[in-house]
């Protein structure tokens, strides 16, 4: 019975996610209770993980183990859905079939949960699935919308190709070392095909993640999906994916001597891609994309570095990244989806619109927000592992980032086109409430910064 | 473990709180909260001025662990030129409170801005540790790029973004200057200033000085501006707000150079050596270039604008000679500009407040119209060309003489400089000549003269630049000891 | 002694009292500037009696300093002294400068702005005194700079008008040039001497003759600036366009002096180089012979005592070349008297009859009695006749110029003086000879009288006093030899007799003389072409480069950030200006080419999911290709 | 070739097969050939596994479970993939990948 405490949260989840599936069974009446069940019940798993913290029992078999990096990616997916659920519950009107959009999201979270404590390929890719298929749902929420449709076949088409990519290249993997475990693999000795096979392998993960040139599911996905879907989507997976990318990279790196200059390439290509391709973008979901493969990026680059620092550092700023741009989506979900919706945001809502500036300037890597202090921490490991040049080149595309994050800026404070008729706000506090959240932490983030990393297991320098 | 400079840094932020919280209709109520706070910030300040011992070196310590993991502190002290600086801080950050008292556009996020600003200014004088230094360059981008881009001119999208995005692009390369500071600082990696400098002079930066001192430079010549890297100044000058263009003009321009003084001097004292002729050409460029372009302008404030790239040649040459007397003449430009300018731009807002144009050509006869706005402008122009007896001259001289005196900077660029002085005179007179004197033009000849809330605002800079003009030591007296110590370090270097 | 402060400060207090104050109280306490320089003359009497009883010589008898700023560590002082040089230069200060106010009153009063004029005469005393008292040369340039401003104001006083707004500007904007040169000496003696003080640096410090070559060169050319030497002159004649007993007190006796008083002061360190005093002594001649040369064909009564003031200023850097500061001194004294009585005398003609120009004055002697007796005298001493001061003290330097051997020079300065009592006497006739053209004139008031009065009777006295001068200074004095005293009476007789002879009996026709020699008219009435040199030379040459400096600004630098992005579109063809139309918001040319390589990276994103899957496992298979050759 | 069918057969074997289920998956226009091009290289991949764990771990069985696995997880993805064309299908009346691209940029 004590094993399957390690794994409550996820169950926390599954159940919360099943309630929210059989909610119109429930006496409750109203549209929105699955997604305050959802919430609650992620909130519960928030705290349960937290509670239960690392340790070094293994469960079925050494696949899954939970050590501190593990545990804050659960806790930080955990806490991130809740607030999603809860914003969720708040705009329950204008999203419609609550209860599949709380049940999809919960069951993907769950899935990601799970795969930050894989520590076996198998489960890898088990997990994996279960976290990316709800995602398709997702992208296709609304039938009725064939761009929505086009762009969830376009993801899934392009998904399954690079995850049987994957599954190829591991099976490769498994025959020349014999076992399936990640602690198992450390020790064989990789000829040239261990070399392919681990590519083939990471690829799947880099796709997950849309770093470029594996990224062009995401742009076409996002501007077809409505954008509170992509709220989900583009921020949640990403978090364990950045775990599990650093798990196997931690265990093929050391052998395979190519591996960290391919990170390098695709860090910098998704740096590029991403920043030049989100100028001059006028639908604010596409732009969120390919900044999003931007940060991906830099996230790429500290674990090109290799050292234990730069994936302490991915992490961190995995989350730095998540909280703002799921906030981000928040507003534009309620406002529209173009920089001519945004327009004179400010003279609308003064407090969301501040809060729109502070989540674009945590993007930018303004200090004391919590960007600044996750690329602080992630480029100086990079940069400790000698890295120069591509740290400058990454520091001085967070400075042009500002040019086009500054686009939404310079529309929702200074458009002076306030929308004509003023739609009644299907709103109700419990949104408000979220972006609040998201806001508190983009803010704490940054200034606990040393909590933050002590929670991560960091041994105090 | 004083929580004085805590206090006087994060005051101004509980006022942009209570601004921000605010209703609507309460929005007016911004100003007297603003006022209030910055009123209490001085006194505060005027308070650790009183009491500041000027041997004592860096006093008014505070210093905490913030991230322990990367060792960053939060780690506040103030010497002479820190205090210097902010109390310019905070008294022009006073007077553009009481600036802009008749501010109507949504006065309440006016406010806010304007405090966040203040927050920023009054920290990166008293930061110690590289990161919270950062941290409060960074602060101040953001509320001078609202307090341009809502409340400005004309082409202010234009010029705020401009803006915003030079010193953004400047201070990356500084950013990567502070980690390469961090990682190479020898065993335990720290962003600490104090302990930067002795691991600097133990030799932990011998190899790579130079790239890091480019990295810096970088870093401030945006900010100071030295010459080619000034044109976002004259925009973002033209189209700030007065209040705001006081605060650019009189403590913004001012973290570069401090930055050099501060950060780039001690620490990297080979490389600084190694560069002073080349940062004395681009001064003096400066100087030159700046005083003739200022003579062809026909706005007046693009006119003061130049002229404030022309007076920072002279903080940069100064900073280059690495003379005792020099950097004294550094510093004072600093503060003399910063009192002199912010009048300035202070006169110059009061007539366009009253006449709707700055074009010169427009302008003519104040003294006969308005004699108090006049006489007061020609005051200030004359303290701008450095006429003795007035803050002008004060740093200017001694930048001269420092350079004269300094090995590392060749005469002929003396000279050019003390030419740079007359070409001063040539253009504020021209200006004075056109706008002060003659006959009422058409758009002078209605208007009211100066307000009392107007003089009170005026008066103490009026009052300053006489007392540092007159007597040098009221500034010199906390600048010298700091600068000493920042001299000895640079003899040491061979 | 710190009483000796109170000279100086109490006109500087009179104009701190009246510059804040509205325009109708500051008239109505006009006279206050006067009560205080009546006290800084009774301090510069007592403090002359108390020199006088300590015999002179070239020790101050007082000095107190000050640290005004503290750099290094060091302290740097400064302070004011009180010897023999100082107490004579007070006293001419406070003597011409209580005459100047006095009169003042009486010639300003219906002045609506006569409250500003005379602040600023106060603090242009005190600034004079200050440097007169000041004990080193950063003191000395502080006051210097001021009396630059006061000058400025003073000469644009009737600012609304134009001429005097542009005199105004040259005026200051000369001087300033010269100042440079001042600047870089004191830059010179920080760095050598490490102090500024007149014992530390012309006595404490062994120059080496180059270095004191510079600074000495570096010094004149600061006292050129200031007192109107050629080339820098331009200015002066200009500068009558301001209130004429402000240009009595400013561009004859105080301020035009003060280089001269400078390059005395700073005798110690001229001597160490002969080149510097060579060239002062070159200066001196041209200046002199040009200021006369020019003298002689003004119409306008002011411009000919302007050109006249900066010949005999060519005079005293004569004395000082030669190397006798005691000489020069002396001349600077006299000519201080009798030149500022002439130019009181010209402000009552002015006055009389409303207008500078000569051609239509005329027989004033009758209808202005004092004046003309008053003008008369000071003529006399500007001319060199005897017994009048102008005599000994031209003579104490042609005598030094004799005996120094400089005979080029002593035959110069000879045609000079004979040159000065021609223009003196053409000036007399035509002012005060022939017919009256404008007969209702009538006599000054008595508040301008009794100052010429007091001054012709001082140029009369004061030149007896020159051989108890010398010793009074600390050098050796004595009568002038008598065969000197001969010659110069001669030549300032024949310059009067043909004065007379041409303007007198107008014998000559100066008319058809004009029309015979119009080239060399032309090259005097254009001032020997010195303005318009500059203006070309100068002025339209830094309005061209600063245009061009400034369009360099907005096109090149500004335009290389915007421009980039235009620059672009002539290499990336049409494309680029649609997307420049499409995306109006592209604010710097910069930002518009990162949209533009944006829009070309996005060209990849063509919608067809195959077609990324195609550019997925190309990408695979290019990495896998990569790795397997660098594992291999 | 060895009359017994070795590793290397089915490694060659596995190898084909996702070769031309991968050539199917990037060339065939209609979605529905794609998913079926999509299975047949799920299948190469389940080949590979078998064989390797028949092969070279004869005692364990990871490489079975691991296929099995793939097997039950792919099923429901095609399945989810059918739903997705079909929908599409129902809204744009075609399932030519070619023609689904008004998305782009």
């Amino acid at each position: 019975m004590r094993s399957y405490l390690l794994i409550a949260p996820e169950l926390v989840m599954l159940a919360s996610a099943l309630l929210a599936m059989f909610a119109d069974v429930l006496p409750v009446r109203g549209r929105r209770v699955a997604a305050w069940i959802g919430a609650a019940g992620a909130a519960a798993a928030l705290v349960i993980a937290l509670a239960v913290g690392p340790g070094s029992v293994t469960l079925f078999g050494s696949m899954l183990r939970f050590d501190s990096l593990a545990v804050f990616a659960r806790a930080a997916t955990a806490g991130l859905t809740s607030v999603y659920l809860l914003w969720l519950a708040g705009n329950g009107a204008s999203v419609g079939r609550t209860r599949e959009a709380t049940t999809l999201a919960l069951l993907a979270a769950m899935g990601a949960m799970l795969m930050s404590g894989a520590r076996d390929l198998v489960l890898l890719f088990l997990t994996m699935e279960a976290a990316t298929m709800p995602a398709y749902v997702l992208i296709g929420f609304d039938r009725g919308d064939e761009r929505g449709l086009e762009g969830a076949l376009k993801y899934f088409l392009l998904s399954m190709v690079t995850s049987l990519v994957m599954l190829y290249g591991m099976a490769f993997l498994f025959g020349m070392s014999g076992t399936t475990s990640l602690d198992g693999l450390r020790v064989t000795a990789f000829g040239s095909l261990g070399l392919i096979a681990a590519v083939l392998t990471i690829v799947g993960l880099l796709a997950k993640l849309a770093a470029a040139p594996f990224h062009y599911w995401s742009p076409d996905a996002y501007a077809g999906a409505p954008a509170f879907s992509v709220a989900f989507v583009s921020s949640v997976p990403k978090i364990a994916g950045v775990v599990a990318l650093v798990r196997v990279v931690g265990v093929l790196g050391p052998q395979v001597r190519g591996l960290t200059d391919v990170m390098l390439t695709v860090a910098v290509a998704s740096m590029v891609i991403g920043n030049f391709a989100a100028f001059g973008q006028k639908d604010v979901r596409r732009l969120m994309a390919y900044s999003g493969v931007a940060h991906v990026g830099y996230l790429l680059l500290a674990l090109a570095g290799g050292t234990e620092a730069g994936s302490i550092g991915a992490v961190l700023y995995a989350v730095a990244y998540a909280v703002p741009s799921m906030a981000i989506m928040f507003v534009v979900a309620e406002e529209g989806p173009t920089l001519d919706d945004m327009d004179g945001l400010l003279s609308r809502r003064p407090l969301a619109a501040w809060a729109m500036l502070v989540f674009l300037l945590s993007l930018v890597g303004v200090p004391p927000l919590a960007g600044f202090f996750g690329k602080l921490y992630m480029f100086s490991a990079a940069l400790d592992a000698g890295l120069v040049w591509p740290v400058v080149l990454a520091f001085a595309f967070s400075a042009v980032s500002a040019g086009y994050y500054f686009g939404i800026v310079r529309s929702a404070f200074l458009g002076q086109r306030p929308r004509a008729v003023r739609v009644r706000s299907t709103r109700n506090r419990a949104a408000d409430v979220a972006i609040a959240i998201c806001l508190l932490a983009t803010v704490l983030l940054g200034l606990l910064a040393g909590p933050m990393l002590s929670v991560l297991g960091y041994a105090l320098r | 473990m004083s929580y004085l400079l805590t206090t006087i840094v994060f005051l101004p932020l509980a006022a942009a709180v209570i601004c921000a919280m605010l209703p609507k209709d309460l929005a007016g109520a911004a100003k007297w909260v603003a006022a209030t706070v910055m009123a209490f910030d001085v006194t505060l300040v005027g308070w650790l001025l009183a009491t500041f011992d000027v041997r004592g070196g860096v006093q008014a310590v505070v210093d905490i662990p913030w991230v322990p993991q990367i060792a960053i502190r939060y780690h506040l002290g103030a010497d002479g030129i820190s205090l210097a600086m902010l109390a310019l801080s905070a008294l022009l950050g006073l007077i553009a409170v009481v600036a802009s008292w008749k501010m109507d556009k949504s006065p309440g996020t006016y406010f806010v801005m304007l405090m966040l600003l203040q927050v920023g200014m009054n920290g990166v004088f008293v930061a110690l540790d590289l990161v919270l230094f950062y941290v409060f360059w960074e602060l101040v981008l953001v509320p001078m790029y609202f307090l341009i881009a809502m409340w400005g001119g004309e082409r202010r999208s234009y010029a705020s973004l401009k803006f915003f995005l030079y010193t953004l692009a400047g201070s990356v390369f500084m950013l990567v200057g502070i980690i390469a500071l961090y990682l190479y600082s020898g065993p335990n990696n720290t962003f600490d200033i104090a302990e930067l400098v002795r691991a600097s002079a133990g030799g932990a930066f011998n190899g790579i000085q130079g790239w890091l001192f480019l990295a810096f430079f970088l870093g401030f010549a945006v900010k100071v501006p030295i010459w080619p890297l000034h044109t976002w100044l004259p925009d973002a000058h033209v189209e700030a707000p007065t209040a705001a263009s006081v605060l650019l003009a009189g403590v913004l321009l001012k973290m570069g150079t401090y930055g050099f003084i501060r950060i780039a001097l001690p620490i990297l004292p080979v490389a600084a050596k190694a560069w002073a002729p080349w940062i004395a050409a681009l001064a003096v460029i400066s100087i030159v270039y700046g005083a003739s372009v200022a003579f062809a302008q026909t706005d007046v404030k693009k006119l003061i604008a130049y002229s404030s790239v022309s007076h920072m040649g002279f903080v940069m040459l100064g900073i280059a000679s690495g003379t005792a007397a020099g950097l004294d003449g550094a510093v004072a430009v600093m503060v003399s500009h910063g009192l002199v300018t912010g009048l300035l731009f202070l006169m110059v807002g009061m007539v366009y407040e009253r006449t709707h144009t700055r074009q010169i050509a427009e302008l003519s006869g104040l003294s006969s119209q308005v004699p108090a706005i006049g006489g007061i402008l020609a005051f200030a122009s004359f303290a701008s060309l450095g006429l003795p007896g007035l803050s002008g001259f004060v740093g200017e001289f001694l930048s001269l003489l420092g350079s004269w005196q300094s090995t590392l900077v060749p005469h002929w660029m003396t000279v050019v400089a003390a030419v740079g002085v007359m070409l001063a005179a040539a253009y504020m007179l021209w200006m004075v000549q056109r706008v002060v004197l003659g006959e009422a033009s058409e758009a002078v000849s209605r208007i009211s003269d100066i307000t009392a809330r107007e003089v009170a605002y005026v008066l103490p800079l009026i009052g300053l630049t006489v007392l540092v003009g007159v007597y040098w030591n009221s500034l010199l007296r906390f600048v010298d000891p700091a600068v000493q110590g920042i001299v000895t370090i640079l003899a040491r270097v061979v | 002694m710190t009483w000796l402060l109170a000279i100086p400060l109490l006109p500087a207090l009179a104009f701190a009292l009246l510059a804040p104050l509205p325009r109708v109280t500051r008239n109505a306490l006009r006279w206050v500037p006067a009560v205080a320089m009546a006290g800084s003359l009774a301090g510069a009497l007592a403090a002359f009696a108390m020199v006088l009883r300590s015999g002179g010589g070239d020790q101050p008898i007082y000095h107190t300093s000050f640290a005004i700023a503290t750099i290094g560590g060091k302290a740097l002082d400064v302070g004011i002294q009180l010897d023999a040089v100082a107490a004579i230069m007070l006293l001419v200060v406070t003597i011409v400068g209580m005459c100047v106010q006095v009169y003042s009153l009486g010639y300003m009063h219906r002045d609506g702005r006569v409250g500003w004029y005379f602040a600023v005469l106060s603090l242009f005393s005190a600034a004079m005194l200050g440097l007169v008292l000041a004990s080193d040369f950063l003191l000395l340039y502080m006051c210097w700079e001021v009396m630059g401003l006061c000058s400025y104001l003073l000469i644009g006083f009737w600012h609304t008008q134009e001429a005097p707004r542009m005199a105004s500007i040259k005026a200051f904007l000369t001087t300033r040039v010269g100042d440079v040169g001042f600047a870089i000496a004191l830059a010179i003696m920080y760095a050598s001497v490490g102090s500024f003080g007149f014992a530390a640096v012309l006595h404490g410090y062994s120059w080496t003759p180059a270095l004191a070559t510079a600074v000495s060169l570096l010094l004149l050319f600061g006292a050129m600036g200031k007192s109107a030497q050629v080339p820098l002159h331009v200015w002066l004649p200009d500068a009558m366009a301001g209130p004429t007993p402000a240009s009595a007190l400013i561009h004859a006796a105080t301020m035009v002096a003060a280089g001269v008083y400078l390059v005395a002061r700073a005798m110690p360190l001229f001597e160490i180089s002969q080149v510097a005093l060579t060239v002062t002594l070159v200066v001196g001649t041209g200046t002199a012979l040009l200021g006369a040369l020019l003298a002689t064909v003004q119409h306008d009564i002011k411009k000919v005592l302007a050109y006249s003031t900066i010949s005999q200023l060519g005079y005293m850097f004569i004395a000082l070349g030669t190397g006798s500061a005691v000489a020069g001194l002396f001349h600077l004294m006299t000519h201080a008297f009798f030149k500022s009585l002439l130019f009181l005398g010209a402000g009552v003609i002015i006055h009389a009859v409303h207008t500078q120009d000569m051609r239509e004055m005329g027989g004033l002697r009758k209808l202005l009695p004092w004046t003309t007796a008053a003008f008369t005298a000071g003529a006399l001493a500007l001319a060199g006749v005897f017994p009048f001061s102008g005599f000994w003290s031209k003579d104490e330097i042609l005598v030094s110029l004799w005996s120094g051997g400089h005979y080029v020079v002593f035959a110069l300065a000879l045609f000079a003086a004979f040159l000065t009592a021609f223009y003196m006497t053409r000036l007399w006739f035509r002012v005060f000879a022939g017919p009256a053209q404008k007969p209702e004139v009538r006599e000054a008031h008595v508040e301008m009288i009794v100052p010429m009065v007091l001054l012709a009777g001082i140029s009369l006295v004061v030149g007896f006093a020159s051989p108890f001068f010398a010793t009074f200074l600390g050098e050796h004095g004595g009568w002038p030899d008598i065969m000197m005293a001969v010659g110069s009476s001669a030549v300032a007789t024949s310059g009067i007799v043909a004065g007379w002879w041409v303007f007198g009996k107008k014998a000559v026709d100066t008319e058809a003389l004009k029309a015979r020699f119009p080239h060399l008219y032309g090259i005097f009435d254009n001032k020997f072409y010195f303005d318009r040199t500059y203006e070309f030379v100068f002025v339209n040459a830094y309005n061209r480069l600063s245009d061009a400096l400034w369009t360099f600004d907005t096109k090149v630098i500004d335009g290389a950030v915007d421009g980039f992005g235009h620059a672009w579109s002539a290499v990336a063809g049409g494309s680029w200006t649609f997307d420049a139309k499409v995306i109006d918001g592209a604010v710097m040319g910069l930002a518009s080419t990162v949209t533009w390589i944006g829009a070309r990276v996005r060209r990849l994103q063509a919608g067809r999911v195959q077609t990324y899957q195609r550019l997925v496992m190309a990408a695979v298979i290019l990495l896998v290709l990569w790795i397997a050759l660098k594992g291999a | 070739m060895s009359a017994v069918v070795g590793l290397r057969e089915f490694l060659v074997l596995s190898a084909v097969l996702f070769a031309l289920g991968l050539y199917g998956a990037l060339s065939k226009k209609s979605a529905i050939m794609i998913l079926m091009a999509i299975e047949l290289m799920t299948n190469a991949v389940n080949i590979a596994l078998i064989a390797m764990s028949r092969f070279l771990t004869p005692g364990l069985m990871t490489g079975q479970f691991f296929a099995a696995f793939i097997m039950v997880v792919s099923t429901a993805e095609i399945g989810l993939g059918l739903a997705l064309v079909l929908a599409l299908y129902r809204r744009t009346r075609t399932v030519e990948v070619d023609r689904i691209d008004r998305l782009k940029g």
